[in-house]
C-alpha cells in the first residue's frame, strides 16, 4: 500500500549512491594533486550508509506498526521504461523480507565502512576505495528493494560490477585483475540465466505487470513446464552470484581484494543475493517442488565440497572464503526445502559472524603486515587479545555450537530438511557441520596458539586501532546474540524471524515431534564438538606445516576444478577466436569475394591477348562477327 | 527556417565542406568552421527534437518536384525512428572537432560532407533521393581512409568501396524495379516510399528485389557473412572516420531496413526473418569470438562493433515491438558507447603512438579521468544496467525470446561474449604495470573532458531515464510492426514448423 | 540476265573482303577495298537498269566521287607510312596493342 | 522557305567557319593561338543558332531541292546541340594541348569544323546516300585529325588502322545501300519504312541483306563488340583532343543516325532486338575486360568508351518504337560526352610535352601538386562510373529505367553488374592520384583555356544531372 513515508524507500539506496558520486568526483578531481585527507573521505563515506541504516530502521518500524497481512510499502519513483506490454517502474518494495535485509545490510555495511577507515589507512587511492564501497552499498540496496525482477537486476549487476572493481582494486598486479575478470565473467554467466529467466517469466505471466506483487498474483497461471524452466534459469543466476556449483570458482579468487571488501561483499551481503532472490521468488519455487529439490541438492553438495576444500587451505582468507561458499550451500539447502525463513535467518546470522571473522582475519593480516598464510602466524593470542576472543566467538558461531547464533540458524535448516523428508541432505549437512567446526578451529588454533612461526613478524604484530576493533566487538555481540531472534519453541522462543517473514515468503511448514527436533539438534551438536576436539588435539599445541599427499593433495588443489574449467572452456574459447580470425574469416568467409576478384583480374589480362595490334586480325574479327550474325539472321529467315 | 530545417541540416554541412575543399584554408580555420557548422546543425537538431511531437507519422515534411515524368521528388521527413539516428549524428559530430585538433583541412571538410550526406540518407522520403545520399555518404569516407589512413589504407579503401558500391548498385536495380512495378500497377511513376507500401509485390521479381535491398544493407551494417570489409576499414581508417562508420553509418543500414524493407517487402521479410535473425546472432557470436584474438585494440573494437551490430540487426528481424524499439534505442546507445570508444581509441593512438594492446598498460594510474570515461563507455557497450546499453539489449533479448527461443538464448550470450574481450582489453591497456608506450600518458585536457562529459552523461541518463526517448520511438515502431502484422501470422506458422515456438498462455 | 551482273558484283565484293583480310601490303588492301566499292557500284548500275530509272547511276557516280576522295587520303597515308618505316607491311605497324 | 534556312543555319555556320578557317590558314593570316577562339566562336554561334530554332516538331527543309533527304526533328536538333558543344570544348582544350605539343596547325580547327559538318548532316540524314556522304565527310576529316601528328609513328599507325577498317565498313555500307536500292527502288528511310510496313521484313532477300550490311556498318562505327578492336588502338594513337572529340561527337552522330535508321519500322527494330541484346552484353563485358588490363589512361578510356557503347545499345534496345523521342539516348550521350570531354581536356594539358605522361603510374600524387585538376578528373571519373549525383549516374539511371520498363530486366541487371566491374579501373586512377605520393611536380605550360574548359565541364557534370527529362 502507498504510504506517506514511502519516499524513504527511494532515499535509502540513493544515499550511498550520492556518497559514491561525491567521493568519486572529489577523488577524480584531486587524484593528481595531494587530495583531501583520509578522515574527510572516511566521514563522507560513512554518512551515506549510516543515513540509510537509520532510514531502514524507520521503514522497519513502519512495517511493524502495520497489520501483519498488509505489511507492504511500495514506492514508484518513475516509469523506467515501457514498451508494448512491458511496463517497468523504477519502483521500490519494502516488505518484511526486504526490510530484514535492509537492516543487516546497512548495519554491517556501516560497520565495515568504519573499519575500513583504519584498514585502508595510507592507501594511495583512498577516495576511490570508498567511492566503490558506497556504490556497492547503493546497488545492494537497489537489489534488496527492487519491486520487480528488472529493478532487482540493476542492483544484481551493480554489485557484480563493484565486486569486480574492488577485487581488482590493487590493479598493478595482474593476478588481482584476472581474479576480478573471473568474478565478473562468471557472474555474467549467471546473469545470462537470470535474464533468460526474466524473459520467459515475462512472456508467460509478466505481460499483466512485471513487479513482484503482480507476478505473485499471476503465479498460478504458470504452466509447470515453463515454471520449471524459469525457476532453474533464475537459479543459474543465483549460482553465479552466490557461488554455488558449478559457478563457485570465482569466490575464492575474489579474496584478492582488500579484506573489508571480502567481509562486506564476499561474505555478508552480495553473495547472499542469490538466496534472497530465491526467497523473493518463493511464490514460484513453492509451486515447483522439483526446482526446490535441485536447489537443495546443489546447495548441500556445494557445502560439502567447499568444506572439504576449506579443510586443507593455508591462506586464512581462503579458508574463510570456502567456509562462506559452504555456508551459502546451507542456505540454499534451506530455501531448497522450502524453509525460506530458516535460510534467510541463516543469511542474517552468517552475515554477522562471517563479517566478524573476516574483519578479525583482516586485523590479523593488518597486524602481520599483509601476511595471510596461517602457517607463518601462530601464538598471536597474547599479541591480539581482542581479535583473538572476537574471532573465537565468530568461530563458535560459524561452527554452530550453542548458544551462538550460527547454531540456531543452521540447526533450523537441518531440522527442516530432515522434517521434510530429505534424509540425505540432513546427513550430509550434519557431516559438513562437523567439518566446519574442524577447519574453523584448525585456522584459529594454528594462527593464535602454539609458538610463533615467524619471529620477526610476531614481534612487530600489535593490536589494531580502536576504529578497527570497535566494529569487531559490536559484530561479536551480534554473532553471539543474533541467534536469539529466532529462538525455537523448544527453547521457549517464538521464532520471531520466521513469523516476521511469514507474510512475504511461502514457508512450507513442517510439523514434527519435539523428540525428533531434539535428536536432530543433539546429533549436530555432538558432531560439532567432535570436530572442535579433533582440531584442538591436532593443532592447539602448535603444529608443523603439513605435507599433502594423495587425497589431501587433491583437495588442497581444489580437485583441480579451476584447471579443468580452464582446459574445457577458456582455452577452447581463445582457440576458436584465433582460428576464426586467422583462418576462417580470411579464407572461408572472405573467400568468394577474393575468388571473384582474382578471376576478374585474370580474365582482364587474358583478354589483352586478343588486342593483337594487327589490323588484319581486327578485320578478321569483323568478318567473323558478321558471318555469325548473318548465320543467326538466316536462322530467323526460315 | 523551421520549415526547411531538414534541408538546412543536410546542405549546410555539405556546402561548408565543399567550400572548405575549394578554397585554401588553414587547418585551424577548417577545424573552427567544422566545429561551428556542426554545432549549428546540433542546434537545428535540438529545435527539431523539441518540435517533434512523436505521433508516429512523418513530420517536418518537405516536398519539391524534380523529375516529373518519373515521379522522382525531393521529399524529406523524420519520424520517431529517423529522428534518433539523425540526432545521434548531430550530437556526436561536434565531438570530433574538439577531439582531433591537428588534422589537415581535407579531414575536417570530408567530415562535414559526410555529416550532411548521412542526414540526407536518414531524412530522404524518396527512394532515388535516398540512393543518391546513400552513395554520396561513402565518398568522403573513401577519401578519408585513403588520404589519412594507416599502412594498409589503399587495400582497405578499395575493399570497402567495391564492396559497398556493389551492394548499393544492386539496390539501385531493386529501386528501379519498385518504380517500374509501381508504374505497372498504378499507371503513374513514383519512387515515394510512403506510396510503395501500397504495392502488391510477388514472385521472383519481388524476392530478388528484396534480396538486393537486404544485400546492400547487410553489407553496410554489416551482417555476417558480409562483414569482411569491416576489420580492415575500421582499423586502417583515421579514428574520426572509424567513428563515423561505426557510430552512424552502420546504423543507417539498420535504419534503412526498418524504413524500406519492412513496409515494402512485408511478406518476404517475414518469410526470411528467421534466417536473417540467425545470421544476425551468428554474426554477433562470430565477431565476438574473433575480437578476443585481436592484438590491435582498434581492430578489437572493430570486431566488437560488428558483434553489436549483429544484435541490433537481430532486433529488427524479431518483428515485435519490444525488439524493434530495443534495436532503435540500441542504435543510439551503441553510437554513444562504441562510437565514443573509437574516439578514445583515437586518443590512445595519438598519445601512445601504438595500436598494439601489449605495448600498453597501467593507463588507469597515469590518466584516471580518461580511464573513468573509457570505463563508462565500455560498461555501456557491454550492456550494464544503469547505462544506455542495457535497455536496448534487454528489450532485444526479450523480443528475441518471444520470436524464437533458440535465437533468444543465443542472443543472450552477448552478455558474456561482450564482457570477455572488453575486460581482457581493459585489463591489459588500463591496469597492470604501465609500459614504455604508456608511461607518461597525458590525461584528458579540459577541452576534451568538456567534449566527452556530455556523452558520458547521455550514456548514464539514457540508462536511468529512457522513457522520454522511448515515448518518441514507440509510435513509429508500432506503425512499422503493424505494417507487417498481417504477414507475421505466416511467419509464426513457419516458426512453428521449425518447432522453436515459445509456448504461451 | 540481271542476276549475272549481281552475281559478278557479289563475287567481286567477296574477293574484296578476302583481299582485306588476307593481304598484308597496304596498297593491296586499299585496292581490295576499292574493289568492294566498285562491286557496290556495279550492283547500283545493274539495279538501275532493272528498275529502268537513272537514280542508280547517279548514286554510283556519287559513290565513285567519295571513293576517289577516300583513295586520295589513303595514298597520303601510304606515303606517311612509307616515310616512317620504309615498308608497307601492315604487320609492321602493330606497336599499339594489348 | 526562311524557316528551312534557319533549320539548316547551324550547318551552314559551321561549314562557313570551316572554310573561313582554312582560307585564313592558307593565307597565314591566323596564328595558332587565335585559331581556337575563332573556331570556338563558330561553334558557339552555331550552338546559339541551333537553340534559336527551338521549334518543336518534324520538318523537311528544302523538300523539293533536297528531295526530302534531310529531316529535322527534336532528336536531330538535340543531337546537333551535343555535337556542337563537343566541337566547342574540343577546340577550347586543343589550344592548351598545342601549347604542350608542337605539331599544331590552323587547319586542325577547320578539320574539326568540317567533321562537325558531316556529323550535323548525319543527324538529319533520312536517306542512305546522304548518310553515306555525310559519314564520309565526317570520317575523312577525322582520319586526317587522327594522323595529324605526322612525326609520330603511333598516329600514322592509328590512321592506317582507322582508315583501312573505316573504308572497309564504308564498302559494306555502300553495298547495303545498293541492295536496298535494288530491293525497293529507293534509298529513302521513309520509303524503306513503308515498304517494310506493307511487304514485311523478309519479302526480298536484297532488303534483308542491305539492312544487315548497313547495321553492321553502324555497329562498327560505334565500336560494338566484335567490331570494337580498332577503337582502342586508334584512340591510343590519336592526339588527346581528337580522341575526346571522336569519343563524344562522333559517337553521338552515329547513334543519331543509327537510331533514326532502326526506328524507321517497329518490325525492323523488333527483329534486331535479340541480336542487339547479345551485342550489348558482349560489348559491355568485353569493354570492361579490356579496360582492366590497360595501363595507359587513353586505352582505358577507349575501353570504357566501348562499355558506354554497350549502355547506349541497351538504351537503343529499350526505346519504345511508338512515340520515339530518344531522350534517354541523348541524355546519356550528353552525360557521357561531358565527362569524357572533361577528362580529355584535363589530360590534354596534364600529359605534358609529347604526351609523356600516359600511364596510371605517371599520375600518382597528382592531387598533391594539381589539386583542382585532380578533383575535376575525379568528378569526371565518378560520373563515368555512374556515382550520384553526377550526370553519368542519371544517364545510367534513365537507361536502366527504360530497359526495365521495356521488359529487358536481364539487360538492366547486367548493365548494373558491368558498372560494378567498371568501378575497378576508375577507382584505380583516383587511388593513384590521391593516395600515393607524387613522383613529379606536373609542370605544364601556362594556359587558361584548357583548365577553364575542364572546370566548366566539371560544373556541368552536376548541372546536367539535375536537368529532368521526359522518358
Amino acid at each position: 500500500m502507498e504510504h506517506t513515508a514511502t519516499f524513504y524507500l527511494g532515499l535509502i539506496p540513493l544515499m550511498p549512491l550520492v556518497g559514491a558520486f561525491v567521493i568519486g568526483l572529489l577523488h577524480v578531481m584531486t587524484c593528481k594533486t595531494k587530495g583531501f585527507s583520509e578522515e574527510f573521505y572516511g566521514v563522507i563515506a560513512c554518512l551515506g550508509p549510516a543515513a540509510s541504516c537509520i532510514m531502514a530502521l524507520q521503514v522497519f518500524q513502519l512495517l511493524q506498526a502495520m497489520p501483519v497481512d498488509q505489511r507492504i510499502l511500495v514506492h514508484k519513483a518513475f516509469t523506467w521504461f515501457s514498451v508494448g506490454e512491458l511496463h517497468i517502474n523504477m519502483g521500490f518494495l519494502a516488505d518484511p523480507l526486504s526490510s530484514l535485509f535492509l537492516l543487516f545490510v546497512t548495519f554491517i555495511g556501516t560497520l565495515i565502512h568504519i573499519y575500513s577507515i583504519g584498514y585502508m589507512g595510507g592507501d594511495k587511492s583512498f577516495g576511490k576505495y570508498f567511492a566503490y564501497m558506497n556504490l556497492f552499498l547503493g546497488s545492494m540496496l537497489i537489489l534488496v528493494l527492487g519491486d520487480g525482477p528488472v529493478v532487482m537486476f540493476v542492483g544484481w549487476e551493480g554489485v557484480g560490477l563493484c565486486s569486480y572493481l574492488l577485487i581488482s582494486y590493487y590493479n598493478d598486479d595482474r593476478s588481482n585483475v584476472l581474479a576480478g575478470n573471473k568474478a565478473f565473467i562468471v557472474n555474467r554467466i549467471g546473469d545470462l540465466g537470470f535474464v533468460l529467466g526474466m524473459a520467459f517469466l515475462f512472456w508467460s505471466i509478466g505481460t499483466h505487470g512485471f513487479d513482484f506483487i503482480a507476478l505473485k498474483a499471476n503465479a498460478p497461471m504458470l504452466t509447470p513446464a515453463m515454471g520449471l524452466v524459469v525457476c532453474l534459469l533464475l537459479f543459474v543466476g543465483a549460482t553465479g552470484k552466490s557461488a554455488q556449483i558449478p559457478l563457485y570458482v570465482w569466490l575464492p579468487d575474489a579474496m584478492a581484494g582488500p579484506t573489508p571488501v571480502s567481509a562486506l561483499i564476499h561474505a555478508a551481503t552480495m553473495v547472499t543475493a542469490g538466496v534472497y532472490m530465491v526467497a523473493r521468488f518463493s511464490f514460484l519455487y513453492a509451486h515447483i517442488p522439483l526446482s526446490g529439490e535441485v536447489i537443495a541438492w546443489i546447495g548441500i553438495l556445494t557445502a560439502l565440497v567447499s568444506a572439504i576444500f576449506a579443510m586443507f587451505q593455508d591462506d586464512i582468507k581462503k579458508v574463510l572464503a570456502y567456509s562462506t561458499v559452504s555456508q551459502l550451500g546451507y542456505m540454499f539447502a534451506g530455501v531448497g526445502v522450502a524453509a525460506y525463513s530458516a535460510g534467510i535467518f541463516h543469511v542474517v546470522t552468517h552475515a554477522f559472524f562471517k563479517a566478524l571473522l573476516f574483519l578479525c582475519a583482516g586485523s590479523v593480516i593488518y597486524a602481520m603486515h599483509h601476511e595471510q598464510n596461517i602457517w607463518r602466524m601462530g601464538g598471536l593470542r597474547k599479541k591480539l587479545p581482542i581479535t583473538y576472543w572476537t574471532m573465537v566467538i565468530g568461530g563458535l558461531a560459524l561452527a554452530g555450537c550453542p548458544p551462538f547464533s550460527g547454531f540456531f540458524s543452521k540447526d533450523e535448516i537441518l531440522f527442516s530438511a530432515l522434517a521434510s523428508g530429505h534424509k540425505g541432505i540432513w546427513i550430509i549437512g550434519v557431516l559438513v557441520a562437523g567439518m566446519t567446526a574442524y577447519y574453523t578451529f584448525r585456522m584459529i588454533f594454528v594462527a593464535f596458539h602454539g609458538e610463533p612461526h615467524s619471529k620477526s613478524a610476531y614481534d612487530h604484530a600489535h593490536e589494531p586501532p580502536a576504529v578497527m576493533t570497535a566494529p569487531l566487538v559490536i559484530l561479536a555481540a551480534g554473532a553471539l546474540f543474533a541467534g536469539l531472534m529466532n529462538l525455537p519453541e523448544v527453547f521457549g522462543g517464538h521464532q520471531l524471524v520466521s513469523h516476521w517473514l511469514a507474510p512475504s515468503v511461502l514457508d512450507h511448514h513442517v510439523h514434527a515431534t519435539e523428540g525428533m527436533e531434539w535428536m536432530a539438534m543433539g546429533a549436530s551438536v555432538v558432531v560439532v564438538l567432535i570436530g572442535i576436539a579433533i582440531a584442538f588435539f591436532k593443532f592447539a599445541r602448535g603444529a608443523e606445516v603439513p605435507y599433502f599427499s594423495g587425497f589431501s593433495k587433491f583437495a588442497y588443489n581444489k580437485f583441480y576444478i579451476d584447471e579443468l574449467y580452464d582446459a574445457v572452456f577458456v582455452q577452447p574459447y581463445k582457440l576458436i577466436g584465433s582460428f576464426i580470425w586467422k583462418q576462417f574469416d580470411p579464407n572461408v568467409t572472405d573467400g568468394p569475394r577474393r575468388l571473384t576478384a582474382g578471376i576478374y583480374s585474370i580474365a582482364g589480362s587474358a583478354f589483352k591477348v586478343f588486342q593483337t595490334g594487327f589490323v588484319r586480325v581486327y578485320a578478321i574479327y569483323m568478318v567473323i562477327g558478321l558471318s555469325l550474325l548473318s548465320l543467326l539472321i538466316s536462322q530467323t529467315l526460315n | 527556417m523551421l520549415e526547411h530545417i531538414l534541408s538546412s541540416m543536410i546542405f549546410l554541412p555539405i556546402a561548408a565542406g565543399l567550400l572548405l575543399l575549394l578554397f585554401p584554408v588553414a587547418k585551424n580555420g577548417a577545424r573552427a568552421v567544422g566545429f561551428v557548422v556542426s554545432v549549428a546543425v546540433l542546434i537545428l537538431g535540438l529545435k527539431l527534437y523539441t518540435g517533434f511531437n512523436g505521433a508516429g507519422g512523418m513530420e517536418f515534411v518537405e516536398r519539391q518536384t524534380w523529375v516529373q515524368s518519373l515521379g522522382i521528388n525531393y521529399i524529406l521527413g523524420v519520424d520517431g525512428i529517423s529522428l534518433f539516428v539523425l540526432m545521434a549524428g548531430a550530437v556526436l559530430f561536434p565531438l570530433i572537432y574538439l577531439v582531433f585538433s591537428t588534422k589537415p583541412k581535407g579531414y575536417y571538410a570530408n567530415l562535414l560532407i559526410v555529416e550532411g550526406a548521412m542526414a540526407g540518407a536518414i531524412c530522404a522520403g524518396d527512394l532515388i533521393l535516398f540512393y543518391i545520399f546513400w552513395e554520396v555518404m561513402l565518398l568522403p569516407i573513401f577519401f578519408m581512409i585513403g588520404l589519412y589512413g594507416g599502412e594498409g589504407k589503399v587495400a582497405a579503401t578499395i575493399k570497402i568501396t567495391i564492396y559497398t558500391i556493389a551492394g548499393s548498385l544492386l539496390m539501385l536495380a531493386a529501386i528501379l524495379y519498385l518504380g517500374v512495378s509501381y508504374h505497372s500497377q498504378f499507371g503513374g511513376w513514383s519512387f515515394d516510399i510512403a506510396k510503395m507500401g501500397a504495392m502488391k509485390l510477388h514472385g521472383t521479381g519481388a524476392l530478388l528485389a528484396f534480396v538486393a535491398f537486404m544485400l546492400a544493407f547487410a553489407i553496410k551494417i554489416p551482417i555476417f557473412p558480409f562483414h569482411t570489409w569491416l576489420p580492415d576499414a575500421y582499423t586502417e581508417a583515421p579514428s574520426a572516420a572509424t567513428f563515423v562508420l561505426s557510430a552512424i553509418m552502420a546504423k543507417i543500414g539498420v535504419y534503412a531496413v526498418i524504413r524500406f524493407v519492412i513496409p515494402i517487402f512485408g511478406p518476404e521479410f517475414t518469410r526470411y526473418a528467421l534466417l536473417l535473425a540467425y545470421l544476425g546472432v551468428i554474426g554477433m557470436i562470430y565477431c565476438g569470438l574473433a575480437a578476443i584474438a585481436q592484438k590491435d585494440f582498434k581492430r578489437m573494437l572493430a570486431f566488437s562493433s560488428a558483434s553489436h551490430m549483429g544484435i541490433i540487426a537481430l532486433g529488427i528481424f524479431c518483428m515485435n515491438i519490444q525488439a524493434l524499439t530495443g534495436s532503435i534505442y540500441q542504435i543510439v546507445a551503441h553510437a554513444t558507447s562504441t562510437g565514443v570508444l573509437f574516439l578514445f581509441a583515437g586518443v590512445l593512438e595519438e598519445r601512445s603512438h601504438t595500436r598494439k594492446i601489449e605495448d600498453l598498460g597501467g593507463i588507469a594510474s597515469q590518466a584516471p579521468v580518461f580511464a573513468l570515461f573509457f570505463a563508462v563507455a565500455m560498461l555501456a557497450s557491454v550492456g550494464l544496467p544503469g547505462t544506455s546499453g542495457f535497455i536496448g539489449e534487454f528489450l532485444i533479448i526479450l523480443g528475441a525470446i518471444k520470436f524464437n527461443v533458440v535465437v533468444g538464448i543465443l542472443a543472450g550470450t552477448s552478455l558474456i561474449i561482450g564482457v570477455c574481450y572488453m575486460l581482457w582489453m581493459f585489463q591489459r591497456v588500463f591496469f597492470e604495470k604501465s609500459k614504455k608506450a604508456s608511461f607518461k600518458f597525458k590525461d584528458l585536457s579540459g577541452a576534451e573532458v568538456a567534449a566527452f562529459l556530455p556523452i558520458v552523461v547521455i550514456i548514464i541518463v539514457m540508462g536511468i531515464y529512457p522513457q522520454p526517448f522511448l515515448k518518441k520511438i514507440e509510435p513509429a515502431a508500432k506503425i512499422q510492426i503493424s505494417s507487417i502484422s498481417q504477414h507475421v501470422q505466416v511467419a509464426e506458422t513457419i516458426v512453428l514448423d521449425k518447432g522453436h515456438k515459445l509456448e504461451q498462455k | 540476265m540481271i542476276s549475272n551482273y549481281l552475281t559478278l558484283s557479289i563475287i567481286l565484293f567477296s574477293l574484296g573482303i578476302l583481299g582485306v583480310i588476307s593481304r598484308r601490303n597496304v596498297f593491296t588492301v586499299f585496292m581490295s577495298i576499292e574493289l568492294m566499292l566498285n562491286a557496290a557500284n556495279l550492283a547500283f548500275i545493274s539495279f538501275s537498269r532493272l528498275h529502268i530509272s537513272m537514280d542508280g547511276q547517279i548514286l554510283a557516280l556519287m559513290v565513285i566521287a567519295v571513293a576517289a576522295a577516300e583513295a586520295s587520303l589513303a595514298l597520303a597515308v601510304v606515303i606517311l607510312l612509307h616515310k616512317h618505316k620504309g615498308v608497307l607491311d601492315t604487320n609492321i605497324f602493330s606497336t599499339l596493342k594489348g | 522557305m526562311t524557316r528551312d534556312f534557319f533549320l539548316l543555319l547551324p550547318l551552314f555556320i559551321v561549314g562557313a567557319g570551316a572554310i573561313l578557317l582554312m582560307l585564313r590558314a592558307a593565307f597565314g593570316k591566323l596564328t595558332l593561338e587565335a585559331a581556337s577562339p575563332v573556331s570556338m566562336c563558330v561553334f558557339a554561334l552555331a550552338f546559339v543558332a541551333q537553340l534559336l530554332t527551338g521549334t518543336t516538331g518534324h520538318f523537311v527543309p528544302y523538300e523539293s531541292a533536297f528531295n526530302g533527304m534531310l529531316v529535322v526533328t527534336d532528336f536531330s536538333r538535340v543531337a546537333a546541340l551535343i555535337i556542337l558543344a563537343c566541337g566547342f570544348f574540343t577546340s577550347m582544350s586543343s589550344q592548351s594541348y598545342f601549347k604542350e605539343n608542337s605539331f599544331g596547325l590552323v587547319e586542325y580547327y577547320s578539320l574539326i569544323a568540317f567533321s562537325a559538318c558531316g556529323m550535323l548532316l548525319l543527324t538529319m540524314a533520312q536517306e542512305l546516300i546522304t548518310a553515306f556522304i555525310s559519314l564520309e565527310i565526317m570520317s575523312l576529316a577525322i582520319y586526317t585529325l587522327v594522323g595529324f601528328n605526322r612525326k609520330n609513328v603511333g598516329a600514322a599507325e592509328a590512321v592506317l588502322k582507322y582508315l583501312m577498317l573505316g573504308a572497309f565498313t564504308g564498302a559494306f555500307f555502300t553495298m547495303g545501300t545498293a541492295l536496298i536500292y535494288g530491293g525497293i527502288q529507293s534509298t529513302k528511310f521513309a520509303a524503306l519504312g513503308t515498304y517494310m510496313a506493307t511487304e514485311g521484313l523478309f519479302h526480298t532477300p536484297a532488303v534483308v541483306g542491305g539492312v544487315f550490311f548497313i547495321i553492321i556498318a553502324f555497329l562498327f562505327k560505334v565500336a560494338a563488340f566484335p567490331f570494337h578492336a580498332w577503337v582502342i588502338d586508334v584512340y591510343d594513337g590519336a592526339s588527346m583532343p581528337v580522341t575526346g572529340f571522336m569519343a563524344t561527337a562522333l559517337k553521338t552522330a552515329i547513334f543519331a543516325i543509327f537510331a533514326n535508321f532502326i526506328m524507321i519500322n517497329p518490325a525492323l527494330k523488333n527483329q534486331w532486338v535479340p541480336y542487339l541484346f547479345y551485342i550489348a552484353i558482349l560489348t559491355m563485358f568485353g569493354g570492361n575486360l579490356i579496360a582492366i588490363g590497360q595501363n595507359t589512361l587513353k586505352r582505358m578510356l577507349a575501353a570504357s568508351g566501348v562499355v558506354h557503347t554497350g549502355y547506349l545499345l541497351i538504351a537503343l534496345v529499350a526505346v519504345s518504337t511508338d512515340h520515339f523521342s530518344g531522350s534517354v539516348i541523348l541524355f546519356s550521350l550528353a552525360a557521357y560526352a561531358v565527362s569524357t570531354l572533361g577528362i580529355f581536356a584535363a589530360l590534354s594539358y596534364l600529359t605534358g610535352n609529347g604526351e609523356k605522361r600516359t600511364s596510371f603510374e605517371d599520375f600518382k600524387g597528382l592531387a598533391k601538386s594539381r589539386p583542382y585538376s585532380a578533383a575535376a578528373i575525379t568528378i569526371f571519373l565518378l560520373s563515368m562510373a555512374g556515382i550520384p549525383p553526377t550526370a553519368g549516374f542519371m544517364g545510367k539511371f534513365y537507361i536502366i529505367v527504360s530497359a526495365i520498363n521495356a521488359g529487358q530486366v536481364t539487360l538492366a541487371v547486367l548493365g548494373i553488374v558491368s558498372s560494378i566491374l567498371s568501378m575497378w579501373y576508375y577507382l584505380r586512377l583516383i587511388v593513384n592520384m590521391y593516395f600515393h605520393d607524387a613522383k613529379e611536380s606536373f609542370e605544364t605550360e601556362k594556359s587558361i583555356l584548357g583548365p577553364a574548359c575542364m572546370l566548366i565541364l566539371a560544373v556541368s557534370v552536376f548541372a546536367i544531372s539535375f536537368y529532368p527529362i521526359a522518358i
